[in-house]
């Protein structure tokens, strides 16, 4: 009888806390969320997933979740190798930032920059947005974040799931679920943040503003742009080479026409293998002892504050831009400077509709939508540099 | 933004940790660092057309249509299901056409 | 003429034993069995291979086999590494059971629960037929095995390669060859083992029993499937979590309908990229001297013996569920609860038409089928739980 | 099964290792366990029709159309899409041959 | 004030060496010639655009090349494991041998050995070019390499880059940059340095000859030849069983007929997969300090001497061969002998076509091409096993 | 080419390293392994189909047509292939309707 005792000592059913039942129930949120408001499914589905396995209690002594890391002891003056649980492993191109360059090399292969090739003041757009990352960072450091983990939170405002990811492990890997959970977060609930924003700081003859077709752009022009962006981004940032060196070396798969079936696979069959292995991964990792901390709803705090602040300095940057231009940029189109691609680029096109039904701003959003992506790497790179 | 930051630093002077002004300066050079870097993409990609315009006097750009054809590997559909079943529907066609004819 | 001489003993000629001959041949009649009966070729041409190449005889000190392992040693007060083979790399997701789950989660995106869901009575016939994994169990501990490779050995009646795969790897990894190499040979020879239990244990006019066709699931019994299975499952049986966890969510994946690139990219390129490296490597450390031993003959016998069992407990209670239902199930359905999916399954539907011709039984079957699948996962997670 | 077991061990006393009682325990709680799992299981699924027969008045189940439309690069072909252009082409085929005859 | 210096500090315009520079250049010129030239592009672009991203100068203490490799440092009488850059751990597949047996496997899956099986006699052309690699080996042992650092410089001649690399990362892991760089140089090369050699061993009259066509080759021969094949090569040099094991398993994926979405995969997905991550790894390993020496010159001659002489090798051996046959070989085929395939089988078609517009030799030339594959292979093995 | 390296070697005898002979053996014996493996895989593959010939007589090759039908998934074709082919097979049915409606 001893051994049907323990049988049920094994059982979850005794040893749930709280805590666990929570993330669990955050999981089943984050998956109706994806199912039912189609926000970020191919994200919010493996996390929500994850967290529901990632919280299920487990009997001490069997090393099954993520954090159960391999390790390496010495005995009788040799070097003796425990193996870790599954899940750590999967989880180690999470904790080592394997992962995200990975993703950046199939979004780089995804990614059409043409119209920011067709438009580039369109680009300061990007860097504007990047306002919200530091303003963070100040947030957080005022709220007595030490530097390092204000820095991997500030990263939130980038609305770069990959971006964050990459930053927190190097500069915080103790908040990364919850670094990782906000950023996504808030990536699928861009269009719950974004549009008040945006109706806020713009009046209705701005958002009515139609902007000039893109021109063509050439093929050489395309082939040419992935090499010549990541060398300034890369000499200007050299922090940024990892994340910025597998975008363009991904958009260079696919506009050199010549490795066709190499993109292809970067855009398919590898990001998403990366993607169910990123995103179970990290969900995860939200084991409520660990992720259930004040700390993590400052960090909530502070994302969505960064969201804002963010998509507030894209509508201003672009509406100061007016000023000194002859061709009018919609202010809207500002937004999208948070990158959250191609989200924010909707929901540009969709607020800009509710104004003009006749008006498509979707091309034009994406262009400081990826400019977005770019300013984000450059900003992680930055702030690792800085604060390693 | 930054002035937000100040007041509410200076609004609450005790509580600012000291690595504010740090961070303050981490944050402008950083915010300068960006900017500076996006701009310069952006001063590139508006140069671009000018200078290619300029060499593709010397080097014109002719329609590289190899990429596709050269890699024929990388199509995985399958001709063959897809031509046998096209094959069917014109062994139909012109088996009608025959009978069609014939009579008339 | 010394090194002459010495490339003469570097060939494999003089090296080669009897056992690896022998093993040679076992590889080239799985690869034939494979082509020629079509007996699980996906499983068999790989292991097979891998049987061939694991054991050409290599002269000592190279480095080329799945157990030359990589190591760390203190040289000077610093710890050096000294790298593995490959054979050892890609034999790493077989000892430290990262392949097993990936295999489940592409399982997961290819299986339709939806059989299982109209007719959840026929669930419990996937847990009759794990009767032939404990009764193994006890049969292993009874000729001498240790408790342990007693659960090792049980778990072959799963029926389920990657679950004994995973089991082995945890609780006697020096028997894995030989629990994996059972394993799938017995799957490969379901329709060999089976019907002659079938028909012994059922009479021509139970197999003649039509069942009723299966009620139309509604998407969102589906969607929420995958999630309270994993749920029941978690918790009553924590240690099948990293198997189950990654089965439903495959399943999840497709059942969403939002996710449907990753569900694709799971039960295609994914799956096969593991399955391939699984086969081959666990083929490989078939090698002779660890392979050819009493112990694995043992194995073999009490591996048919497990499936027999499995098939019997499936069949018999099938009959005697009979006894309180109205809608009489057809007992050969019970002989798809060992899991071996889809070849049980197609066996009953076959065994089924020798009776009677028009008698559709395939879909019926699927259900036992994937609950066996479940039920050998929760009986490898009891198992490690209790063993470890 | 079980049985069996015991009588091979209790066939053969002294071979039957120590650990023989303890295993059996473990295989019969072992046994139990896949069943009450599966049990549940089925438990659940028999019951979750009522529960969504409920829901459903409040929170109608519309035809989630989203999932397909909105992730056109997850199609990796459809044999169906295919075999339904063929069978367009056949159907147009037979139409055409229907209404040629019909005159002639 | 300090700080913002210190950004200034850790940009790249000041780090970059004109090393650097040059490198970055020759990254540009190799992805130049891949888009205009169409030389190799699934390599040059790859390990072009590594290259430069390998040459961004880095700030100290910042670890993102692919030599900042992850340590195990005794700390405390524990062992404390210290995380490498993101691009040390893609180029673990690089150092630890693991990608190029992965890319064999996808060769093994796409080649087609029909052309062999017809035409036997012609597989020993594919030896003859292995006169290059021996050739090379002796011209580097006497210009003062030591013999594992010329066996790797050696297999230059095999014009194989995967094996080049295998057999590079056993033997001299410093020259590894310069030998891969060397080896894929050549091979994209291969039209401008084969055709004048060719012209020049062969009389107009030889170049005319016309060759009996393949004869239909049945599916058993093709599904028994892997198999055979590898016997026959792993037990007379059991040092090529990694390579060779992967060729010929991939290739019976291909002929068994019933594993046909394995060697899908392995073809597509997973060869695609391997060659991204190898191309950008072994690009990003020439950073200038380690790649601009003395040394990486003499290996770029000996490589081009390697080709000439290989070609050279296979021509002449043809028309040895011819003293003695009935049906004459064209002589220009004993060139694809050098593999590089499809591009050397190419190019025999190109100069035949000059000679006589209506002589198809492609089919012929692909049997050397990939006998020339295993015959580099069997090489690089012979020279692991001596030079180790 | 052994001569060629011997001569170089010979004609410079003192930068020839002492590791040269040995280098030879072991370029003459690798090369030794190299062809007599190509010439074994050679004459296997000269004799197959004579003892394939033998064998045919007591295990005819069936048409062995599962390896296709038995894996559709592997199938991943090309929707645009398919839509041109498809597109071609509609427009010649367009071409022949209009003939066979203008005669008509
Ligand atoms: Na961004
Ligand atoms: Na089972
Ligand atoms: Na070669």
């Amino acid at each position: 009888m001893d051994i049907l005792l323990e049988f049920i000592n094994t059982t979850g059913f005794a040893a749930m806390s709280p805590g666990n039942a929570i993330m669990i129930l955050v999981g089943i949120v984050f998956i109706g969320l994806a199912i039912v408001k189609d926000y970020e499914p191919l994200l919010l589905v493996p996390i929500g997933m994850g967290a529901i396995v990632g919280n299920i209690p487990v009997m001490e002594g069997m090393a099954m979740g993520v954090y159960d890391h391999h390790r390496w002891i010495i005995e009788d003056g040799g070097v003796e190798y425990q193996p870790g649980s599954v899940l750590s492993y999967l989880y180690l191109g999470v904790s080592l930032g394997i992962y995200p360059p990975l993703i950046f090399l199939g979004i780089g292969a995804m990614t059409d920059f043409s119209t920011m090739l067709s438009n580039p003041k369109l680009t300061l757009l990007g860097a504007a947005a990047q306002i919200g990352v530091f303003a963070t960072f100040l947030g957080a450091v005022w709220l007595g974040f030490t530097l390092p983990e204000a820095g991997a939170i500030g990263i939130i405002g980038g609305a770069d799931g990959p971006t964050a990811i990459f930053l927190a492990a190097k500069l915080a890997p103790d908040l990364l679920g919850a670094i990782a959970i906000a950023a996504y977060s808030y990536m699928a609930l861009v269009p719950v943040i974004q549009p008040p924003v945006m109706k806020l700081l713009t009046t209705r003859e701005e958002r009515l503003i139609r902007m000039k077709p893109p021109r063509k752009v050439s093929k050489r022009e395309r082939m040419i742009f992935p090499i010549a962006a990541f060398l300034i981004c890369a000499l200007i940032a050299p922090g940024a080479i990892t994340l910025l060196g597998m975008l363009f070396f991904g958009n260079l798969l696919k506009e050199s026409l010549v490795t066709e079936r190499l993109a292809n696979t970067a855009r398919t069959a590898f990001i998403d293998i990366v993607t169910i292995l990123l995103g179970f991964s990290v969900g995860a990792s939200t084991q409520a002892d660990t992720f259930l901390k004040p700390q993590s709803l400052l960090i909530f705090g502070l994302g969505a504050l960064s969201f804002v602040i963010a998509t507030a300095s894209g509508v201003m940057f672009a509406k100061l831009m007016n000023r000194f231009l002859t061709d009018k940029i919609n202010p809207l189109v500002g937004a999208a400077g948070v990158s959250a691609v191609p989200d924010s680029a909707r929901v540009v096109q969709m607020v800009g509709q509710q104004a003009d039904p006749h008006n498509f701003l979707l091309m034009h959003a994406m262009a400081p939508n990826v400019a977005g992506v770019i300013g984000s790497a450059i900003a992680a790179g930055v702030l690792w540099s800085v604060l390693t | 933004m930054y002035l937000l930051a100040l007041t509410a630093a200076a609004a609450n002077p005790q509580a600012a940790p000291d690595a504010l002004p740090q961070a303050l300066v981490i944050a402008l050079s950083g915010m300068l660092i960006v900017g500076s870097a996006l701009l310069l993409i952006c001063l590139f990609i508006a140069t671009m057309p000018r200078i290619l315009a300029i060499t593709e006097k010397f080097w014109p750009e002719v329609e590289e249509a190899h990429g596709g054809a050269a890699h024929p590997e990388s199509h995985v559909p399958d001709d063959d299901a897809v031509l046998a079943a096209i094959g069917f529907v014109l062994h139909q066609e012109f088996q009608r056409q025959l009978q069609s004819d014939g009579p008339a």
